[in-house]
This record gives structure tokens, C-alpha cells and sequence, in this order.
């Protein structure tokens, strides 16, 4: 048993609590990935597990150990930097082999775990180079497989990618997945890509000032978020969000035309709900003339429609078809009612 | 890149620039051109008030001849280095553990420690004149070349600290938390992680301090005295009381003294200016 | 000597002789003193002059020589003051030393005791180109009126009487202490060293008035500030000045830059106030057993040792160090201007004997006065103000 | 809750690793600083209320020797001369920078042999200041100089510059821009490099060129070149010791000295030991520099802080 | 009339040529996007028009004039960089109005302008600030607010948003078109980034290697590529190549099952094409076996899965609906016919 277990885990720096008390369970093999704004504590969560961060309160274990205070070294963790870490005077060889060789293991131990590695990650013919003669993606190899070398229980990753250009990125991205799938060791990983944590994820955890907004797998999450935050976050483009008037389980809104039915348990009382809607789960009724057709973008197969509602709200629309919309259009919209979701405005949860 | 490149500009411009530039050499260093035209003159141009033509003969070898087996320059010379080497060794190990503590750990004091080297670094030496001389005295290392080597040591670990600490701090401190979850100590931190990296600062520190201590003047006059223990720029002076008026020799005696700082810059010269980079513009 | 042979221990010397002829002088004479007491370990060593005058402040305080060179005069006092200088009046109280050394037991005496042993000294006075006094028919002078007629031709002749270089101004410290001692006289001179005399009393300036006939005149070279003693030689040698006020060393170089015994000649600096008796200036070398030292018998033995006839003519002989033994018994060396120093001092002296400037001066005026000096030969028309500075630091100086 | 075993001495040692270990770093350095540099800072404070001539006991006299400093001061004697240079050298010293600049700009291209240029300009720092002082005394020299040699092709001079109380001053600071001006040369070589060339080609857009270029796109962005040419000068213009010990001895009649020199002469030259007197100078001259070193450590503060 | 013409244009340092005689007539007020990869010389043109660069032989002319060897302040070309190029020591107002005040523009003048271009721009309320008090997105706008103050005639951008991050840069994206229309001024815009090629473009120029691949509008270069070049280059993901065998006006490849009838000029006795389709222009056979899902991504609305062909060739193609493939499905593909391209596998030239 060698998953992550966080209990109450707070952080603060002098006066500035930027942790505020997580509760969070990763199972053993699991890969969870941390998204969230920049700056919202994903870094520091991650460093507290490894250790690099004091825990101000609250408990951290690694299977059944507490490792709370414990020394880096002691947790059984290895870590991958964003900046990918690697000693600059050191072979690839050597920088794999460092960590045993400084913890007294025998040479040819290290030789035959470096070599096993090197294998995993194709890094055999640059075993003798140093990181300089490295490209990025080489570089954030070797990292990986100083990692591996110790065989640790415990992978944490911050931000691994994002210092590659988006070629390297998507191979990366697929290389440790695969490695995932191959030493099934629990792996976390920090990101602020949209893509790498809906690909990567077996779990994401979506934080948000330093606390969880919400745990799930990729298209849990997706397809049915808790709050709002959630909702505008997992997905690009982002959700659309309306502020609609609520009577009856219809919402109204200047765009719609019609008022919708929508199922969901909307507190009695309620008269003003969030409505949210993707851009795919949109559809255009060329009868209609509601909307304005602001600005349109075309991607190739796929183009998007920035709409003005009559009452100036805006709406980004899908659009796959070769007929596509024209700036300075009227058009009218249809939302899939089966996927319109409704929010608190105040508090932003969702109405289920 | 300011100014405008000269390749860029007209072909007259790029001429002129050409031929600027060694006339302005030699105007620059002209006094050091003086001073190796009078090393190898014979003495007789001196008393004929040949001072700036061309020598009427040539008499580099006597002269030199004269400052290595006629005189104390190579007692000197040897004291210098004697000194300058020990000092640099010393003051680059000192620094690099300061530097390293300094740069690398986080505690309450760091920045006012680091103050102190810093500003202790910039004290007027004559202020630490009289007490260290005491020092040195009741340590019985008045008129020793230890004495010497120690304080200077300690002084110039002012601007080492400076100097590494500023080199440490722009290092990746990924590399340093990557080490620490390998579970490495933090003596082997220093040892097999930064101390590597911090070769080039060493590198070019140690150029540095190797200019500053062989120029020193000021606490060879202080701490030593006598040709068992002054090092080169203090023993010029008696050298020259000893030749006074030769000015062949006097010459000669300079640029003897001169050379080593000048050959290590040359060496060196790479690391120097990357040194300065470093240390002064951070 | 009687009682020396069973000396035994170890007997350390410090000496001040850097030069290599005095130092192979001095260490041939440690030689032959050694011989004479095998059961002495003597350890010599030999310091850089100019390094000697600070560093004896260290070693006399911590790991302390036997015996060490020194000055007389004021030179020695803030060692005798700080009682670091061993009394050795008892050695003067020896009749060999009594009748022999009068002459200068006065430098080595502070408070009625004397504090050391002289071993050489030699005499100053006007080196001069005989050859060109020769050229423009002039004899050496002996008043003050014949000096600046005599100036006046050379300064015609499109030179200057006088090289001087006043870098490191003690060498106009010389020329105060003649005209000074000539205007006013040994006594007033040691006064006005002491700090008794006001430094704007109406003699003083006397002296500076008769300094300043010779600056006006162009009497001496220009630029001399810049010069040091030595610089200065080439004026005289390449006959751009006729004459140098210097103290006996000056010979030598003199020689080695290619003077002829012929071209070079001495005379005593002239008389100028007739009421005043000359005196002359003639720093004495000494040799001192530190308060410290630990074979304080065999350091006394070696002063015996070094102020006997014997070895003052041997040391002082032109050979050797090439200046005036200190023991009246001694035979000066032929050499013509050791013999006419000798005259000089021992019968055309009446006034006194001074040490030089800056032995006779606490070194704090000597340091202020001399550099006054300097200005005045620069700068003649700021005598007032140079002598009310002089004025303020005495009373700042002799006041503890 | 699984306690961690204390009873075992290197286990504290590793638990307490992080905190000990920078006290294990420093202490060499520290200890070797604090003897030979902080405390006689504060023990020169402490002798500067005492006359001592470095033989006897030394005789506690308060403020005397400040006081004997001020009425230096009022009657115009050594003390005021020092200060006054050393204020003058406090000026012109700083011609350096403009100097070094010009130079930096003059050798700012990539032609070939530029490197070794370069580095053939930057000489005079390396060599020692005594060398200086010695070459440029011969320089000054009124007989044989080469100043008086290229003065008389104009009809002018002769000058005796080290021989005169109104430019001894000026010429040995002259000699010291010397290697200073090589100094500021590299520093803001170095600058240049770090010049950001798109700025640049967007001052050229918007129509900046040479002067105007110069002072206000590249001067801006030379600003730590220029902090540290002013640090280095200033410090250098108040240590300035060795080029007046070699080149005057602080004469004629003491017009040259600086408050350095001064010290020195006072302290441990052949006519002084007035250690007190001297620690009292180092004093005043310490107070001057702080005002230097406070402006430069609130700087770097304020750097740091900025992080 | 403010076009931008190039003629004969040719870049050489030293003996490298870099840019090889580049003919392009850009249109008063158009909206030129230059895109190609890395060290194609995209910089370098732009550089030229500027005056940046000296242009080694050939004329550009801006307007009626010729500026071949103008200075770049006389161009009347703003020029916006990728690294902002703000004077770190100005404030936003003094970096805006620089440029004027070096022409000798009188204060109240200036201020005019300058508040004019902050008014567009939203720059208000940062006049008095230094750059460093800006965010990325804030810096980038007095960049462009820099340029428009100098009312040029030309602005030119090199790759100005490559470092913002992801939503600043959509953010950006739509300020600088609705700034293109706002002012109508011709723009010469330098990216990587295929979103903003396509979607800000009035007209993509494509280089490489210093050459000209392909002119035109933006979907026209998406539908209707010259070559397998561009065909590749535009589009995310890249279009697929399969190397087919050729007969009868039939394509054969083993992932296709069936030989598919495609229309195209192919010469006569040409065995072999390559074919070239769009992920998003195949469609699932559910029933078929002949590819293998070696890898799905989902990225919420949309997936793509990356199949293995029988013969080893890879194909990505893109599922929208919920019903999709997973790692390890067998499944057939079919081709939209009237969307298949076939390039000469040799020239890479399309076959039309
Ligand atoms: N040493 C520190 N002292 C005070 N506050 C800190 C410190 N380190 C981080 N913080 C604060 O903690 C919060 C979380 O920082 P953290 O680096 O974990 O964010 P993040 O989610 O990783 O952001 P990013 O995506 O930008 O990397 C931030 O608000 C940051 O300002
Ligand atoms: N000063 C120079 N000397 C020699 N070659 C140069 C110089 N500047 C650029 N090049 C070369 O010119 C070519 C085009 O460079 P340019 O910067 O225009 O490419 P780019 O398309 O802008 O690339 P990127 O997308 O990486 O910015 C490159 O091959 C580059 O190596
Ligand atoms: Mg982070
Ligand atoms: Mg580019």
C-alpha cells in the first residue's frame, strides 16, 4: 500500500495561509494530477509530499508511514522538476546514478538499475553525454529517469513539460503515460494544461486558493462538475455562463428565445440561476436572429463563433460543418437541454 | 548592440575605425611602453638625456641580469607568491562555504550576515590598521608571511562571500532540492553538487584575488618589513632605494613585478571578465 | 679583557647595517668578538634600515634581542621613557669608556644616564666641486659674506651652489640645523629642539631670513622637492650644481658616479653670526642592550668589546665602514675627508655637537618642522604662516 | 504518532541537518572576519579615545584626539589638506565612469582582434598601483618627463606637477584614473553585452540615434554597470593610499595627503606611532564611507526584497 | 496607398543566403500572417521591411515609396516585439510617447496621442506605471499602444504573444483584430501558432527555407493546399500522410480495406501518391478490423485516437460523439473521398 494519504494539511508562511486544510486519498497506482490557477498552492501541496516544505498542520502519509516531518530522503519519493533538475557536471549516467551511488550502493547495482531505466526510457545511446548535449525532451528523460533509478514509491511531478515546445510536449506527455502504465507506481503530477491533465489523469484534483474544489476522474469532471469554478475551468474553450431568470424549472434569457426546461433541483425560491452550456452543445438555428455573430475564428475543421446576446452577453459556439456562420450574421441558438447545467450565482455550486 | 556596428557603416568608417584602434593602444598604454623602452636601455642613455629615443643599445639582458641575480626581486618575487597563493587558496575555501551557506539556506540572520561581509568588505582598511597589526604582533606573526596570508584571508573573504553567494543564488536551487529527495547529506551537497558548478566562479575569483593580493601595497607595508617576508610591490620600493636613479633597472624591476598578474589576466582572461560580470554587475 | 672567557649562553645581535659594506663590517667584528669567547653562541641578524626604525618597536617588547642598534639623542628617549633600553651607566663609569668616549656621552645621556654605547659617527658639512670653484676662481668660504659672493658667481655661471632633494625632507632638516646653529647658536638650537623657544621668536626668523637670501639668490636647484637625497647626487656630478651640504655618506656615491678625489673637495659650513661658536652636526650610531634582554653580562661585554680602540679603527677604517671612530684612541683613516672631518669636529667645534634634526627634535616636530622647511625653500613667502603652524604643533607637542 | 529516536547523536545531527549545517558552513569565514575585520573596526573606535604610542600603557584621553582633529581642521593643518583631497578625489575620481564608458562605447564592435584589445585596455588595472605611481612620477618628472616634453612643444611649461601644491593633487589623481578608468571600461563592457537589442532596434524605430540613443535607451539599462563603477570608484578614491605613498610621500610639504595616507603617516611611518591620533582619522574616514556602504547595502536590500 | 511590396527581396549574411528572392504584394490594410518553421526566415523578412535588416539585393516598397535602404524611422512601420522591447526606465506614457518626442512632437501633442492610444487599448489607469509593474498581458498592449501612438502606416509584429500564456494569449489574440479593424492599417504579423495564423490572417504567407511555399487566405490554405507542405503545416493535428499505391484513378493502402476512388490530375504512370486526409475527415467503421487504437486522448468534447495501421503507418483521427474507441479497439476507417488529396510523393506537389 503505497498510496497518499493528506489529512487536514495546512500550510502557512509566517502570517499567509496558502493551504487551508486539505483532505485528499490517492491510491496506490493512481496518477492524480493537480490543476488549478497559477498560484492557487499546487506547487507547494506537491512540495509538502515531498518533503521540501515544512507542514505547518496536519498529517501526510505515504502507505502506512507517517511522514509529516520526515526528511525528504526518508519518504520514498523521487521528484521531477519543471526546470528538470539535472546536474549540469554530471553524464546522464552519473546524474541517474547519484542518489544511489551517494547512499552507498554498490557499483554494479547502480550500473544494472541505470541501465534498466535507460532502457525504459530509450536513453541508452546518450548514457555517456552531459545534460548540455541534450535536447529538452532528452533532458526531461534523464530527470525521469533519475526517478526511476531509485524506485521509489511515490512519483511527484511539477509542472514536467511545460518548458517544451508543444511537438515535445504531446510526445512527452504520451511517454509518461506509458511509463505509468509500465511501473504503475502512484504518480502525482502538477499541471496548467488543459490537455496533459484530461489525458494524463486517472484523478484530478482541482484546487483553487488553496483548497479543493473538486476530485474526480477527466470526464467526471468534464461532464459534470460540482461548481461553477469547475465547470470553467476543466474544458477549452470554456463554458459559457449565462445569468438567467428561473421560474417554473425554465430559465429565460434574452438569447434562448423560449424559455428551457431544465431538470435540476433548483432550491425553491430561486429565481435567478447560472445557467452553463459548451460551446459544442450549442446549436445554431439559422431561422433564428437573437444573436449576433461578433467574431468568428476558423481553426481549419473546426471554427468558432463569438455571439452577442440582445442583452450584450456573450457565447462562444462550435462550429463544425463547412457552413459556417460570417461575422455581422443574426442567428439564433439552441442548447442541448441535457446539457445545460445550473449554478448558484452566489455561491457557484451546482444544482444537480 | 550599441554603438552602431562598424560593419554596417560606410567602408571609410571601418577604415578609420581599424587604423583608430592601435593608435589608441598606444596611447593608452603608453606609460607602460615607457617603462619597457627604459628596461632595456644602457645606463649611459640616462645620463646622456636619452630618456625617450630609442636606446642606443640594447641592454635588456644585463639589466634583467641585474634584477634576478643582483638583487633581492627574486626573494621578493618568491615572497609574493608565497603569499598570493596561500591567500587565494584560503579565501576561495572560505567564501565557498560562506557563499554556500549563505545562498542556499533560508534563516532568519542570512541577510544581515551577508551585510556584514558585505559591508566589512568595503571598510576603509586603515581602519582595521592598528588593531590588526596589534593582532598580528601578539599572534607573533608580525613580519611573517602567515600574518600576512591570514588577514588577508580574512579580509578578502569579504568579497569572496559577496561574490559566491550572488553565484549560488542564480544557481538552479531545483538542483539542490533534487539532491536533498535523493537523501544526500548536505556536506555532500556542497561537495558533489555546487562546488562542481561553482567552478567557473571559483575560476574567476580566484584570478581576481590573485590581482588584488600581489598589487597589494598597503598592508605590506604594514605587516612586514625586510626582504624575508615583503612580497614584490613592497620590495620594489627598497629595490629602487637600492638602484635609485637606475632608471634601466627600476624599469626593469617594475615590469619583473608587473608580469605575473599580467600573465594570469592573460591565462586567464576569460574567466576574469566573467568574473566581473558576475560578481560586480549582480 | 680579563673577566670574558668564561662567557657562555647565547648572545643575539639585531642590526640596523643592511648595506652590504657595513654589514660585512659589522658581522667581522661579531666574528672576532666570537673568537674570543668560544662559549658563546652568537646569533646576528640583519634588518632593512628603513624597516629597523619600526620594527624595533615590536622587538623590543617581545622576543628581545641582547643587543640592538639605535640613534642617540632624542632618538632613544621614548625607549628609555618606556624603559625598554638597559642603563648602562656602569659601563661609563669604566675609566677605559670615561676618558675615551667623552665626546659623546652626551647624546647617549637622558636623565643623567646613559643608555647605550656609541659605535661610529661621521661629520656633515659642504661637499663641493673643487673643479668648478677652480673654473670660476673661487676658494671655500669660512663668513657668511663670502658664501653668498661665492653663490652669486656660481649662480652666474648658469648653475646652482647647492643640489638638495627635499622628498623626504630631512635633508633640509641639515640645512636648519647649520644655519640655525650658525645665527643662534648650539644652545639656543637644543632649545629650540626641546620646545623651549617659540618657534615665531624674532631669531628663529633670523635664521629663516638668512635661509631666504640663498633661496632668492637661486642658490639652489630647482624642483628639489620632488628629489630624493640621492636623486640630487647627478646635479652635482654632472656639475649643474657646485656644492652639496650632506653628511659623509654622501662620498661614496659621489666616487662611484666618477668624482675624482681631485674634482671633490670639503669645507666646514661657513660662520655667519661671529658671536655664536660653531657646532656641528654628527649623528652617532649606537649600539643598546634591550631592558629585556636575558645575557645582559655577554651584551656588556660586547659593547666593551665594540667601543675599544682596536676595533673603532679597524670598523671605522676606510675599508670598512669609512667614518669617524668614536674612541679617542683610535687612528682615523687616512681617507682626506674622514681626516678633515676628524679636524673639523674635534678642533673647530667649540659650540657643540649636534645629532641631526631629527634626532635632537621629539619625532613629531621633526616630522612637522621638516616638512615646514620644505615649504619654506618652495615657498619662501610663507615663512608667517609656516611658523605659526610650527608654533601651534609645539605647543601641542610639548605639552605632555 | 511514531516518534522519531533522539537518543542516538547522529540521528539529531540529520533530523537538525538543515539548521545546523549553515552555522558549520559559515563559521571559518565568520570567525576569521569577525577577528580581522569587525572587531578592529570597533577597536579602532575604542583606541581612537586613547594616546598610545605603541609602547607603554596606552592613557585613556576621551575626545582629545577629535578634538586635536578639529582644531586641524580650524587652523587649516594636515587634517583639513586630507579631507579637502580627499573630497577632490572624491570628485574627480569619478571622472572615471564617464571615461570608462566612452572607452566601453569605442571598443563595443566585433571586429577582428576586438578580444585582445580589449583585454590590452583593460592592462592597467591588473598591474600594481606602485607600478603605476612609479610611471607616472617619471612622467611628471620636471627634467627628463614626458609631460614637460609635450608641454614645451606648445611653448609651454616646464611644470613640476608632483613638485607643487596646486596640481600635486590633481596629478596623482590623474594617474589614478589610470587604472580606474580600465576598471569602469570592463564593467561596462560587460554592461553593453547585457544591453537588450531589441530595445535597441525599437529606439532606432522610433527614431533615436547616437546621443539621444545613448542617453535614453542604453544609459537606462546600464544602470548596475554604473552602480558598481560608482561603488568601486568611490572606495577606491578613499582607500587611495598607494599611488601617494609611491609617488609623494603625501609632499611637498604635505599637500597631497588624504586622510588614508594621513592615517598611516600619523600611525606607523618613521616620525609617528600616535596610534590613538591615527585611529581617530581611520574614524572619520569610516564615517565618510558609511554613508557609501548605507547607501549600497540599502540597495541591495532593497534588490532582495524586490525577489 | 500603404501596401507593402516586395520584389525580388534577398537576404544574405555573409555567404549564407537566408532569404532567397521573395515576391509578395501585401494590401493596403491587410492582415498578412507570416508562418513557417523555426529558422525559415519569417524574423528576418520582417526585419527587412522594418529596416532592421539591410536588404541584400531586391526593393521593398511601403506605399509608392521605395524604403529599400531607408532608415526605420522614416519607414512610417511600428514595430511590436515578442519580448515587448519597453524602456524599463519610462513609464507606460513615456515608453508610448517616446517616439514622438525623439521626432519632436510638442508635449500637448503627445499626450493626445498617447491618451488616445490607452483610451483603444485600455491603458488608462497604468499610465503612470514602470513596465515591471505589469502583467505580461498589460506589457504586451503598451507594446502595441507604443506603436499605435506613432500612427505608422505599417505595424509589424514578431510573434507577439508567444509569451504570454495560454488565456492571455486567446485574450490578446482578440484585441489585436479588433484593433485591425478598428484602425484598418496594414499589419504584418510573425507566429508559430496555427490558432493565430488562421484565425487573425486576412492573408497567410507560408516560408521555408527563405522561400515562399504558398499565399492565400486562410482556409483556402487549409481546403486547398499547394502541397504536402502546406498541407501538413496547417492544421492541428497535422493532416495524415498515407504513401498509397495508384491505379485506375484508385488509391490502395492497407488501412483502407477496399481501393478508393479519388478524383485528381495524377500524371499517367504514377504507382504511387501519397495521400493526405484530415483526422477530423475520416469516419468510424465500427464494424471493420483493419486498424488498432493504439492510444485515445479525450479532451472533453473532443477525442482523438491514434491508430496503427495494418503495415505499421500511423493515423490520428478525431471522434466528437460520446460513443467512442478505446485503447485496443479494432476498428475500420473510411475516408471522406471528397476530401482526400493525393501529392506527388517526389515534388510533394498536390495533385489537383
Ligand atoms: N516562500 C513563500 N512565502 C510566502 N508565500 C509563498 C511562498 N511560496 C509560495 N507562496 C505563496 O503560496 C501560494 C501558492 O504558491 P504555489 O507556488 O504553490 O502556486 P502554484 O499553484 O504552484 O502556482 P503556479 O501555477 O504559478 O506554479 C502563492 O500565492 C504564493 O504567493
Ligand atoms: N546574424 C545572422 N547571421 C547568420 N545567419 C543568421 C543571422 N540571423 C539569422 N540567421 C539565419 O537566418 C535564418 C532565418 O532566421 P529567422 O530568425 O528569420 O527565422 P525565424 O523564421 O524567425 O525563426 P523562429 O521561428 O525561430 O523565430 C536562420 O536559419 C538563421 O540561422
Ligand atoms: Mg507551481
Ligand atoms: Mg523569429
Amino acid at each position: 500500500m503505497t498510496g497518499v494519504t493528506l489529512n487536514q494539511a495546512i500550510k502557512r508562511y509566517g502570517e499567509t495561509q496558502v493551504i487551508h486544510g486539505i483532505d485528499l486519498e490517492i491510491e496506490d497506482g493512481e496518477f492524480c494530477v493537480f490543476v488549478g490557477p497559477s498560484g492557487c498552492g499546487k506547487s507547494t501541496l506537491l512540495r509538502m509530499i515531498a518533503g521540501l516544505e515544512e507542514t505547518t498542520e496536519g498529517q501526510i502519509h505515504i502507505g502506512a508511514r507517517e511522514v509529516t516531518h520526515l526528511d525528504p530522503a526518508k519518504r520514498g519519493v523521487a521528484m521531477v522538476f519543471q526546470t528538470y533538475a539535472l546536474y549540469p557536471h554530471m553524464t546522464v549516467a552519473e546524474n541517474m546514478g547519484f542518489g544511489l551511488r551517494m547512499n552507498g550502493v554498490a557499483k554494479s547495482e547502480i550500473n544494472e538499475k541505470v541501465q534498466q531505466a535507460s532502457n525504459i526510457l530509450k536513453l541508452e545511446p546518450y548514457l555517456k553525454r552531459k545534460p548540455k548535449a541534450l535536447s529538452g525532451g532528452q533532458r526531461q528523460r534523464v530527470a525521469i529517469g533519475r526517478a526511476i533509478v531509485r524506485g521509489p514509491e511515490v512519483f511527484l511531478f511539477d509542472e514536467p513539460l511545460s518548458n517544451l515546445d508543444a511537438e515535445l510536449r504531446v510526445e512527452m506527455r504520451v511517454e509518461i503515460a506509458r511509463l505509468h502504465n509500465e511501473i504503475g507506481a502512484t504518480m502525482i503530477y502538477v499541471t496548467h494544461d488543459q490537455v496533459e491533465a484530461m489525458t494524463m489523469a486517472d484523478k484530478i484534483v482541482v484546487l483553487r486558493d488553496g483548497r479543493i474544489e473538486q476530485v474526480g476522474a477527466p470526464m467526471d469532471l468534464y461532464r459534470d462538475p460540482d461548481n461553477r469554478f469547475v465547470a470553467g475551468f476543466i474544458g477549452s474553450p470554456a463554458m459559457n455562463f449565462l445569468e438567467c431568470d428561473y421560474a417554473d424549472g425554465k430559465v429565460s434569457h434574452p438569447a434562448l428565445g423560449e424559455p428551457l426546461a431544465v431538470s435540476a433541483n433548483v432550491p425553491a425560491g430561486m429565481t435567478k440561476v447560472t445557467l452553463g452550456i459548451r460551446p459544442e452543445h450549442i446549436e445554431i438555428d439559422r431561422t433564428g436572429e437573437a444573436c449576433t455573430v461578433d467574431l468568428t475564428e476558423a481553426l481549419g475543421g473546426v471554427s468558432y463563433s463569438y455571439l452577442l446576446a440582445p442583452n450584450g452577453d456573450k457565447l462562444v459556439i462550435e462550429e463544425r460543418d463547412d457552413q459556417r456562420s460570417r461575422q455581422g450574421d443574426r442567428i439564433g441558438v439552441q442548447l442541448r437541454p441535457d446539457r445545460v447545467m445550473l449554478f448558484d450565482p452566489e455561491s457557484g455550486l451546482r444544482f444537480r | 548592440m550599441f554603438p552602431k556596428p562598424i560593419e554596417k557603416q560606410p567602408r571609410a568608417a571601418q577604415i578609420t575605425y581599424q587604423a583608430m584602434l592601435p593608435l589608441a593602444l598606444l596611447l593608452w598604454l603608453g606609460p607602460l611602453l615607457a617603462v619597457a623602452l627604459f628596461s632595456v636601455k644602457p645606463a649611459a642613455d640616462f645620463t646622456n638625456a636619452n630618456y625617450w629615443g630609442m636606446p642606443s643599445s640594447f641592454e635588456g639582458a644585463f639589466n634583467y641580469g641585474q634584477v634576478f641575480f643582483n638583487s633581492d626581486m627574486p626573494r621578493y618575487l618568491l615572497n609574493s607568491f608565497m603569499i598570493t597563493i596561500p591567500t587565494v587558496i584560503g579565501a576561495v575555501a572560505l567564501s565557498c562555504m560562506t557563499g554556500f551557506a549563505l545562498g542556499i539556506y533560508k534563516f532568519k540572520s542570512n541577510l544581515w550576515i551577508f551585510f556584514m561581509f558585505v559591508a566589512g568588505n568595503f571598510v576603509p582598511f586603515q581602519i582595521l590598521m592598528v588593531p590588526v597589526r596589534d593582532l598580528t604582533l601578539q599572534l607573533g606573526l608580525y613580519n611573517t608571511k602567515t600574518g600576512l596570508v591570514l588577514f588577508h584571508i580574512a579580509f578578502q573573504t569579504g568579497f569572496c562571500t559577496l561574490f559566491m553567494r550572488n553565484f549560488i543564488r542564480a544557481l538552479p536551487f531545483e538542483l539542490i532540492e533534487a539532491a536533498r529527495v535523493e537523501g544526500i547529506s548536505e556536506w555532500r551537497i556542497f561537495w558533489y553538487v555546487v562546488l562542481p558548478l561553482m567552478k567557473p566562479a571559483i575560476a574567476a575569483l580566484s584570478v581576481l584575488i590573485f590581482t588584488f593580493i600581489w598589487n597589494d601595497y598597503f598592508w605590506a607595508v604594514v605587516l612586514t618589513q625586510g626582504a624575508e617576508s615583503q612580497p614584490v610591490t613592497a620590495g620594489i620600493t627598497s629595490f629602487n632605494a637600492q638602484f635609485r636613479a637606475a632608471y634601466q633597472l627600476m624599469s626593469a624591476g617594475s615590469i619583473v613585478a608587473a608580469l605575473p598578474p599580467v600573465a594570469m589576466f592573460f591565462l586567464m582572461q576569460k574567466h576574469f571578465i566573467a568574473g566581473l560580470t558576475l560578481g560586480a554587475v549582480k | 679583557a680579563p673577566v670574558a672567557a668564561e662567557l657562555t649562553g647565547e648572545l643575539r645581535i639585531f642590526l640596523d647595517t643592511s648595506n652590504p659594506a657595513p654589514r660585512a663590517t659589522m658581522e667581522a667584528m661579531i666574528e672576532r668578538f666570537a673568537e674570543q669567547h668560544p662559549g658563546l653562541e652568537i646569533e646576528t641578524t640583519v634588518i632593512d634600515r628603513e624597516a629597523y626604525k619600526t620594527q624595533i618597536r615590536n622587538f623590543l617588547t617581545a622576543d628581545t634581542p641582547d643587543v640592538a642598534t639605535w640613534y642617540a639623542a632624542n632618538r632613544m628617549k621614548p625607549y628609555v621613557e618606556a624603559g625598554l633600553f638597559e642603563d648602562v651607566s656602569d659601563l661609563w663609569a669604566e675609566p677605559e669608556i670615561a676618558d675615551n668616549l667623552a665626546s659623546t656621552k652626551g647624546a647617549l645621556t637622558i636623565d643623567g644616564k646613559q643608555w647605550g654605547v656609541p659605535y661610529t659617527y661621521y661629520q656633515w658639512g659642504v661637499y663641493y666641486r673643487k673643479d668648478i670653484f677652480d673654473e670660476l676662481g673661487l676658494t671655500e668660504p669660512t663668513t657668511w659674506d663670502e658664501e653668498l659672493a661665492n653663490c652669486q658667481k656660481i649662480v652666474e655661471s648658469g648653475r646652482a651652489c647647492y643640489t638638495i632633494g627635499t622628498k623626504f625632507l630631512w635633508t633640509a632638516g641639515g640645512w636648519f640645523d647649520y644655519l640655525n646653529m650658525r645665527t643662534n647658536g648650539f644652545e639656543f638650537h637644543n632649545q629650540l629642539a626641546n620646545g623651549e623657544v617659540s618657534w615665531e621668536d624674532e631669531r628663529v626668523k633670523q635664521t629663516f631670513a638668512n635661509w631666504k637670501q640663498l633661496i632668492d639668490m637661486g642658490a639652489f636647484i630647482d624642483n628639489h622637492q620632488t628629489y630624493s637625497w640621492q636623486e640630487a647626487l647627478p646635479f652635482m656630478v654632472n656639475g649643474d650644481a657646485a656644492a652639496y651640504l650632506m653628511g659623509n655618506f654622501a662620498v661614496a656615491p659621489l666616487r662611484e658616479a666618477g668624482l675624482t678625489d681631485d674634482q671633490l673637495d670639503f669645507y666646514q659650513f661657513v660662520s655667519i653670526n661671529p658671536d655664536v661658536e660653531l657646532a656641528e652636526d654628527a649623528p652617532t650610531d649606537t649600539f643598546h642592550i634591550p631592558a629585556n634582554a636575558s645575557n645582559k653580562d655577554a651584551a656588556r661585554e660586547f659593547l666593551r668589546f665594540v667601543v675599544s680602540a682596536d676595533e673603532q679603527t679597524e670598523i671605522n677604517n676606510g675599508a670598512n665602514l669609512g667614518q669617524l671612530p668614536v674612541n679617542a684612541q683610535s687612528a682615523v683613516d687616512d681617507d682626506k675627508f674622514l681626516q678633515q672631518g676628524f679636524a673639523m669636529l674635534s678642533s673647530n667645534s667649540p659650540g657643540g655637537v649636534a645629532q641631526f634634526w631629527d634626532r635632537d627634535a621629539p619625532a613629531e616636530m621633526a616630522k612637522v618642522s621638516m616638512e615646514g622647511f620644505q615649504e619654506f625653500m618652495v615657498k619662501p613667502d610663507n615663512l608667517d604662516r609656516i611658523l605659526a603652524k610650527l608654533e601651534r604643533a609645539r605647543e601641542r607637542i610639548y605639552e605632555n | 504518532m511514531s516518534v522519531v529516536d533522539v537518543s542516538d547523536q547522529e540521528s539529531w545531527f540529520h533530523k537538525n541537518q538543515q539548521r545546523i549545517a549553515p552555522w558549520l558552513f559559515l563559521a571559518p569565514g565568520l570567525l576569521f572576519f569577525m577577528v580581522y575585520v569587525i572587531i578592529p573596526v570597533f577597536q579602532s573606535f575604542n583606541l581612537s579615545l586613547y594616546e598610545w604610542d605603541g609602547l607603554g600603557a596606552a592613557e585613556y584621553v576621551g575626545f582629545r584626539n577629535y578634538e586635536d582633529l578639529y582644531w586641524e581642521w580650524v587652523d587649516r593643518d594636515a587634517f583639513y589638506t586630507s579631507l579637502k583631497n580627499n573630497l577632490i578625489w572624491l570628485l574627480l575620481y569619478l571622472a572615471a565612469i564617464p571615461a570608462g564608458l566612452f572607452i566601453a562605447l569605442f571598443l563595443n564592435q566585433t571586429v577582428w582582434g576586438i578580444r585582445l584589445y580589449k583585454s590590452l585596455f583593460f592592462f592597467p588595472f591588473v598591474i600594481s598601483q606602485v607600478v603605476v605611481g612609479l610611471v607616472f612620477t617619471w612622467f611628471y618628472d620636471p627634467t627628463f618627463g614626458l609631460l614637460n616634453e609635450f608641454l614645451s612643444l606648445f611653448g609651454l611649461g616646464p611644470l613640476n606637477v608632483l613638485g607643487d601644491e596646486r596640481f600635486v593633487t590633481y596629478g596623482i589623481i590623474f594617474a589614478g584614473l589610470w587604472p580606474q578608468t580600465a576598471y569602469c571600461m570592463i564593467l561596462y563592457l560587460t554592461g553593453l553585452n547585457a544591453v537588450d537589442p531589441e530595445q535597441i532596434e525599437a529606439g532606432r524605430l522610433d527614431g533615436a540615434k547616437g546621443f539621444r540613443m545613448l542617453w535614453h535607451i542604453i544609459l537606462p539599462q546600464l544602470r548596475p554597470a554604473t552602480f558598481i563603477a560608482f561603488v568601486v570608484t568611490i572606495i577606491g578614491a578613499l582607500r587611495s593610499f598607494d599611488l601617494i605613498s609611491i609617488m609623494t610621500q603625501g609632499g611637498p610639504f604635505g599637500s597631497s595627503r588624504v586622510l588614508a595616507y594621513y592615517m598611516f603617516e600619523v600611525a606607523l611611518s618613521e616620525y609617528g606611532f600616535r596610534m590613538g591620533y591615527g585611529a581617530a582619522i581611520a574614524v572619520v574616514l569610516f564615517l565618510i564611507m558609511l554613508c557609501f556602504i548605507a547607501y549600497f547595502l540599502w540597495s541591495m536590500y532593497r534588490e532582495e526584497r524586490g525577489h
